[in-house]
């Protein structure tokens, strides 16, 4: 079967879950209580927005992950004819490694691993 | 336009406040903190408290000294048999009423098996916290077979009321001793156990070790006294320093740690563990024969003056301050609570860690929150 | 060379602990024998409580409905939590004297803190606590109990 | 069409033993294909094939959902020394349907302030993903939606989708626990993604392939993990720890850290919404451990050990689709294990676990795999 | 030191202290004006180093409003007793000792709670149980007609 067909499998899932939904929400009770739409912050109201700027330390990981995945993508096809082309594949992957190891042990010594 | 953007670039914008509690599944009871947040990072916790405050105080001014007895069940009451005996503690020295052996051993090895059971829950919950919750399990099924001890000569499980000025409600039941021993002989074999799910695990470590610091100045300055306090080096064991019931003929050891983070504050109430079955140990075998209960008088009255008892539960030093007219009902009371005392250095070791540290370090203090509002 | 050990060791340790952690789980997996959770409304026929287990105060009558109740009060004094009350009447005795009786011993579930105050101190243990332990209605009426049964008599040579 | 995978390598041949021939699906599909080919016309058999497949995966989807939840309230219950459901049913079997009910039967409702179009799109996105990702596993020989060249990055890829749907609920929920949730889990995949790529490509290496029926199929003389002896059984570990990160599952189950957040992402959600998180959470486990029953167990191949001509007879009697189950569950088993087992992990510890443990090891790993292969000394 | 050489010596701080030797304790009475200064020279003199505020209660005493403070000496293993009352049922202020020992922190607002008594310099003197529209529930002059029911 071609890989067309995958958009079946889009379309089984959203109907699936749109079908579901729709039956749920003829069958479900409703109520109107205005405190019950509150988000939920332990009973207490919540305080000043939520949507605010928010300081999560991981914009370096985010960096790093780039680097990573983009590698990972490129080792991918490398990993599939390694065996077919041999020693020349395994040079090479050794050499782009070992700078990706550099980078890893530099951001490391540079404590950017480090979750603030 | 230009404020705007200065506005949310400054500290105070970025600080999120986040309440935990009172309805929190890691606030064991409904305590609520005002969490400042900056990323992950806790900038300031305050405890919002008295969701539950009952006025215990001031219910004792109005009701008799062996009323108060089963009003103390309630505060912390995963130590109530000690608070019950704190308050039997307190009238009985001022009456000056002298105690008979067999009453000061029942009680020891009730507080000592209350002290056990205690600190299984804790464990249970404590691991919860971690996100371990297997452990909840655990902990809960070797509670249970104190509880049933406890059920079997008190006629309830958690809430014992056991004691009265004087003595004992009832004598211990006939198979007391036989049930007790073999508690001991499983737990003793089921606490490695809990080292090896635990306190050996690596990710424990991690959370642990090195988080929630108390120094011993600190311990000593906010009167963090129980194991919390111990893990800081502060030697404030009552049961050491001013022996009551039958711990003076007794041979234990103060658990004593330095470093006083999460982690030693756990490894503190696990050794008391071992500690407390030793205790009963040395006592189950030598109940001494004797009456169960002092008579005493139909309505007891305190002298008037001033009494003050300190008693070891299993959270650190509970004080009974009783302030007597000479009436059948005291003129004060006040319950200096170890809970209420170990809250307030929350914010204090809290700062700077994460938010789950927050958790850990919360779990680590063993809050009871009836025992803080009382 | 010595942080690369350090390293190693720090793994294999760590994986070792957490082993040691699965196994205790993993060997009450392979062992349900030992799991003790009681299949409770299931049970009911042989559940049985200990014998001194506090389920709510009882006055316990004998065949020919007669109590020790002398309606002294004094159980509703020691009450804590004012769950008991006790309203008397006077009954003319046979030799002709007016006499304090027990008309209704109310007692009040719902506030009863089971602190057995009122069993221990009772003069004519005429309390006594029961094994009862399914203590939920459906009517918080229900919850309020008259003690004494109904044309009940003071036991003979209590008083 | 539909059903017309036809694998030269592994189409049946005469010299297989007849059992080999009667579990091959490829047969049955290709009849159900060519009857219903000579019944109607090509649009319509499309048609019908499309219904077909689409009702059988909805249930298949279903009951593996129902299952698994079932599953895990058996086995964390039997592991907490406790007995777990067992009152609707027999064993409890009908709980996870009662508590399917219950949920269809619950209000949704709609939160203050939310961002109610991210809100509504967010369980659709992580059963969609699930859904998809679904679409490429080999259940057994010929029994295989699509047969992708790049299956498994494929799979990696579409499984990965279903953190947008977590990120998006947390976000739009307005709620302050959600988002610090949708935080966690944005760092969560954007590490763990690396590891569980990087322990395919050791596999990939061995197998010379992408294609998950290939690599299925190059398992035929042993399972990769023994195949590739020690850097493939640290590529089966890391990969084990990287998956259930990337599940949200475990002690890495920091999105909805329940001691610390309520529940993350999903506190706003509530009755049947809330079940398709809880659902596609189920759903991801078993694809994760489907890949690693693929990729390093060996798929539907049986258990077969070197010259015990007996035992391998025994053993290749099994049909491969119980075969392929059976390491699934196996996989889910030790997953459920590390959950009820550990303690949760904090964020920071988890990103230190991925870049300086998982990743310098599977880095490492792979160069170690490389070179094995090379010198031809895996088996 | 034992009891009656430790009254000896805060005696000896100032001499015009009220020390009575109680039952248990030494207590010492002292005027709310000086008690923020013995107290200090308490919690920092090499003889008697009370670093551990064990409790801290306040009681109504009918006519007055008093604090009591119980110290304890980690050092030592002594313990003395303090004791301040103000007249002032209006406006009762006294000083916190809060800087000295941390622990009042939370104690004074229990104090300020449920007996009305302000605390001068305490770093955050909010109610710690209830709110604002309650009165002070343990002062023996509190009326609650709803919640409390005499017999």
């Amino acid at each position: 079967m071609s890989n067309e067909w995958l958009i079946l499998f889009f379309l089984v899932g959203a109907i699936f879950v749109g079908l579901i939904l729709i039956f749920s929400g003829i069958v479900a009770p409703k109520s109107i209580n205005p405190q019950k739409f509150e988000p939920y912050e332990c009973g207490i109201p919540t305080e000043g927005v939520t949507w605010l700027q928010f300081n999560v330390g991981y914009y370096l990981f985010a960096i790093l992950f780039l680097v990573f995945d983009v590698e990972t993508v490129l080792v991918f096809p490398w990993a599939v004819v390694m065996k077919e082309v041999g020693m020349a594949a395994f040079v090479e992957i050794v050499i782009f490694f070992f700078i990706l190891g550099l980078g890893l042990l530099y951001a490391w010594k540079k404590h950017a691993l480090i979750w603030e | 336009m230009e404020e705007k953007v200065k506005n949310i670039t400054t500290d105070e914008q970025q600080e999120y406040v986040i309440n935990m509690g009172p309805q929190h599944p890691s606030t064991h009871g409904v305590l609520r903190l005002v969490v400042s947040l900056k990323g992950e990072i806790v900038k300031s916790v305050q405890p919002h408290i008295g969701y539950i405050h009952r006025g215990i105080e001031k219910m004792c001014e109005s009701i008799t000294y062996p009323q108060i007895i089963h009003l103390t069940d309630r505060m912390d009451y995963l130590s109530a048999h000690i608070n019950n005996e704190a308050v039997c503690l307190t009238v009985e020295k001022a009456l000056e009423v002298e105690i008979p052996d067999r009453i000061k051993v029942i009680r020891t090895i009730m507080s000592e098996l209350t002290r056990i059971q205690s600190h299984q829950l804790w464990w249970a919950s404590f691991g919860m916290d971690l996100g371990g919750l297997t452990c909840f399990f655990y902990g809960l099924r070797d509670r249970e077979k104190i509880l049933d001890i406890f059920e079997e000569t008190c006629g309830s499980r958690m809430i014992v009321s056991y004691n009265c000025p004087g003595g004992l409600m009832y004598d211990i039941h006939p198979n007391f001793q036989k049930r007790v021993k073999e508690f001991i002989k499983y737990f003793r074999k089921i606490l490695p156990e809990y080292d090896q799910l635990l306190s050996g695990n690596v990710i424990f470590h991690e959370r642990s070790k090195g988080i929630g610091k108390l120094t011993l100045e600190d311990a000593v300055s906010y009167g963090i006294t129980g194991p919390s306090g111990r893990a800081s080096g502060f030697s404030c064991d009552v049961r050491k320093h001013e022996p009551y019931s039958a711990y003076d003929k007794i041979k234990f050891k103060e658990i004593l740690f330095t470093e006083g983070d999460t982690y030693h504050r756990y490894i503190a109430r696990i050794d008391e563990m071992w500690e407390s079955m030793n205790i009963i140990e040395q006592l189950i075998d030598n109940i001494p024969e004797g009456p169960y209960a002092v008579k005493m008088k139909p309505v007891i009255k305190l002298p008037e003056g001033e009494y003050y008892q300190r008693v070891e539960t299993a959270r650190g030093e509970l004080g009974v301050f009783i302030i007597s007219d000479g009436n059948k009902s005291p003129y004060r009371v006040k319950f200096r609570s170890p809970n209420f005392v170990n809250l307030s250095v929350l914010n204090h070791i809290a700062k700077g860690f994460k938010i789950a540290d927050l958790v850990a370090i919360g779990g680590s203090l063993d809050l009871v929150i009836p025992d803080i509002d009382r | 060379m010595r942080s690369i050990i350090d390293y190693l060791k720090e793994i294999i340790l760590g994986v070792w602990s957490l082993l040691k952690g699965m196994k205790v789980t993993g060997s009450y997996f392979f062992r349900p024998g030992t799991i003790i959770t009681q299949k409770y409304p299931n049970n009911r026929k042989d559940l049985v409580m200990f014998d001194r287990f506090k389920g709510e105060v009882v006055m316990p009558h004998n065949e020919k409905n007669e109590h020790k109740c002398t309606g002294c009060g004094i159980c509703e004094i020691n009450c804590p939590n004012g769950s008991i009350e006790i309203i008397s009447k006077s009954i003319l005795t046979e030799d002709g004297k007016k006499k304090r009786a027990i008309d209704k011993h109310i007692y009040r579930l719902s506030m009863c803190t089971f602190c057995a105050l009122c069993v221990k101190t009772c003069p004519s243990n005429a309390l006594a606590f029961s094994q009862e332990f399914e203590h939920a209605v459906f009517n918080r009426a229900l919850l309020i109990k008259t003690l004494n049964k109904p044309g009940s008599q003071l036991m003979k040579g209590v008083e | 069409m539909l059903f017309d995978i036809v694998d030269v390598n592994s189409s049946p041949s005469l010299s297989d033993p007849w059992w080999k021939v009667f579990y091959d699906f490829s047969s049955l599909t290709h009849k159900i294909d060519s009857s219903l080919h000579n019944a109607m016309s090509q649009f319509w058999t499309t048609i019908a094939e499309m219904l077909i497949i689409g009702v059988l995966i909805l249930l298949f989807y279903a009951l593996i959902g129902l299952f698994l939840v079932y599953a895990e309230r058996k086995v964390c219950a039997f592991m907490q020394n406790r007995l777990g459901p067992n009152r609707v049913g027999p064993f409890g079997i009908f709980q996870t349907i009662a508590d399917l009910f219950k949920l269809l039967f619950k209000e949704l409702i709609p939160i203050k302030n939310a961002d109610s179009f991210l809100f509504n799109l967010a369980p659709f996105i992580v059963i969609i993903a699930s859904f998809m990702a679904i679409a490429a596993i080999p259940f057994a020989k010929g029994l295989h939606a699509i047969d992708l060249n790049i299956g498994v990055l494929y799979v990696i890829a579409v499984s990965a989708m279903g953190v947008i749907g977590v990120l998006l609920a947390g976000w739009s929920s307005n709620n302050k626990y959600s988002l610090i949730g949708a935080m966690r889990s944005g760092a969560q995949i954007v590490s763990y993604e690396l590891s569980v790529g990087l322990s395919i490509i050791t596999i990939v290496i061995l197998a010379g392939s992408m294609q998950l029926s290939e690599i299925v199929e190059a398992q035929r003389t042993g399972w990769f993990i023994f195949k590739g002896h020690i850097p493939a059984f640290i590529a089966f570990i890391v990969f084990l720890v990287s998956s259930t990160a990337e599940t949200n599952r475990g002690p890495f189950d920091l999105a909805e850290a329940e001691s610390e957040l309520t529940a993350g992402y999903h506190t706003e959600y509530s009755g049947i919404k809330f079940a398709f998180f809880f659902l596609a959470e189920y759903i991801n486990m078993f694809i994760v451990a489907s890949i690693a029953a693929t990729v390093f167990l060996g798929g539907w191949m049986p258990f077969n050990v070197g010259h015990w001509d007996g035992f391998n007879h025994v053993m290749d009697f099994v049909p491969p689709f119980v075969w392929y189950i059976g390491k699934t569950f196996f996989v889910i088993f030790i997953m459920m294990w590390f959950k009820w087992t550990f303690p949760r992990l904090r964020i920071d510890q988890l990103l230190t676990l991925e870049w300086k443990y998982l990743l310098p090891i599977n880095l490492v790993n792979v160069l170690i795999m490389a070179f094995l292969v090379l010198m031809g000394w895996h088996f | 030191m034992d009891k009656i050489q430790l009254g000896e010596f805060i005696k000896s701080i100032n001499p015009d202290l009220e020390i009575k030797e109680g039952k248990q304790y030494i207590e010492v009475s002292i005027p709310p004006s000086k008690l923020y200064i013995l107290a200090k020279e308490l919690r920092e003199k090499e003889e008697t180093q009370f670093d551990f505020l064990f409790c801290l209660s306040g009681v109504d005493y009918g006519q007055d409003l008093g604090v009591v403070y119980h110290l304890r000496s980690t050092k030592f293993d002594h313990v003395v007793v303090l004791k301040t009352r103000t007249t002032d049922r209006d406006h009762p202020q006294l000083d916190s000792v809060a800087d000295i020992w941390k622990t009042a922190d939370f104690h004074e607002r229990e104090v300020f709670d449920l007996l009305g008594i302000k605390f001068t310099n305490h770093p955050d003197l909010r109610r710690l149980f209830l709110d604002s529209s309650w009165g002070f529930p343990l002062r023996k002059d509190y009326v609650d007609d709803i919640n409390i029911v005499t017999k």
